[in-house]
């Protein structure tokens, strides 16, 4: 799992490649707590177009994240999701804390 | 012959990608397509987690088994642990249920198995630990 | 805690790639250089094809039994069926024997894994069978 | 297992794609025989840069061809083998009767 992350303006943009599953969510769990307290970002956005795979383990980090910066004024985005990924992002239910959008 | 083989590995994290993997070659003997192959490697992917976090709490994780079995156009997959097993199966299998640190489960495992996979069978072994049997199948609906 | 996997599968001809791709994944644990999984790859490729090849002259093919485990910075794998085993190990293990049709195999399987691997040992099982065990080493051996 | 053939000349070059083991030598060995027969060509050339695994299956199947069509005014070369198919083709002594080229 490799994280990448680029700064524009207000909008921190994170690229995940590889396969999210519970053994490499930890990585990204941490990675993602760093670097959006570092940046003071207002919008996150999500990038999940390189991921390979991922799990309801991928669901629990976002959650994860949106209950942990939630008050805070920073908002969360996800951006082009396989198939699959889409699918299992839809049946939890994620989309209304963290919108799909279509051009980042 | 009908094909089937039988995967044994420690509930170990590093385990999983392996899991997934070994099943998702296998099954493409029943030349599925690219999104069915993701729905299979998923769906195994939360079962044998399911093992390596909720099997053996105690540490000293034990052994996850599974077999993959092609029968007509099916594949029959069954994951089994022998660690505690699930007191309430019923609630174990509702949305958004877990035992697991809020922080990290988010409770879907199960639905996401039943709604990737045609059937879903799951179960408390004679002898201790679970047993989930998952049926995908590939027949192809419109003959191509 | 030692991570070790068993995968067991009936002696076909399809099964070859997915035996020697299971070995190769689970090696990756050891982070060996691409050329160390080839040789890894087509050691475990050259067995296994003797079971499906040679194990079951009579038709009804058993099953292969693979081992793949790390002990430190070894990778010990075991390729068993429970086929009719060899009767002369040594003339067998020559480069170029082959009890197989001459068109079709080189009798340098025993050969290549011997080059390829740095241990091999080749017995026939009390029961029945071959077990073939290889022992790859991938320690570094200049520190990287 | 993927097999294409180009023609030029005298000389007709073959490319194998994927993985050669004892499940694909068949298809390889009848495609050969019946490529090189039709072809009348004097040279044949093997490219084996496009194989991603090869075992001894692949001697066994070289070999074979070698010994069919020893005494018919037909040469075969070897071309581009990754370093594990070298390996193997070294050990096996193929090279003597199909010699490996560095152009083709
Ligand atoms: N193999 C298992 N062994 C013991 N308990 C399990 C096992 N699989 C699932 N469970 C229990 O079922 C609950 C629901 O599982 P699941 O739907 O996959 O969600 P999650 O894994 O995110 O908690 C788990 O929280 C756990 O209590
Ligand atoms: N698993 C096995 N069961 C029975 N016989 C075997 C087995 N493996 C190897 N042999 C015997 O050993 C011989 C040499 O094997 P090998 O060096 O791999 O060459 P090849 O497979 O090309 O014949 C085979 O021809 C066969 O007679």
């Amino acid at each position: 799992m490799e994280i990448i992350y680029n700064r524009s303006g207000n909008t921190l943009k994170v690229t995940c490649y590889g396969e999210l599953d519970e053994n490499s969510a930890e990585k990204l769990r941490s990675s993602l707590d760093d670097n959006i307290s570092a940046s003071q970002a207002k919008r996150v956005i999500i990038d999940l177009s390189g991921l390979a795979f991922m799990d309801s383990s991928g669901i629990g980090v976002l959650v994860g994240r949106y209950k942990k910066f939630v008050g805070r004024p920073v908002a969360f985005f996800i951006y082009r999701p396989n198939t699959t990924v889409d699918k299992i992002l839809k049946l939890s239910g994620i989309y209304t804390i963290m919108p799909k959008i279509e051009t980042a | 012959m009908n094909n089937k083989i039988t995967v044994k590995m420690p509930a170990l994290s590093k385990n999983e990608a392996l899991a997934r993997s070994v099943v998702a070659f296998f099954a493409v003997e029943l030349n599925p397509t690219i999104d069915e192959l993701g729905d299979i490697k998923t769906a195994v992917s939360e079962a044998v987690t399911n093992s390596v976090v909720h099997g053996y709490p105690n540490g000293n994780p034990g052994n996850i088994t599974i077999t993959a079995e092609i029968e007509n156009e099916d594949l029959h997959i069954v994951i089994e642990d022998d660690g505690v097993g699930i007191e309430d199966i019923d609630a174990a299998r509702q949305p958004f249920f877990t035992t697991g640190k809020e922080e990290d489960r988010s409770g879907m495992g199960f639905t996401i198995m039943e709604t990737f996979m045609d059937n879903l069978f799951v179960e408390n072994k004679a002898d201790g630990g679970l047993k989930v049997t998952m049926i995908k199948s590939l027949k192809r609906k419109i003959q191509e």
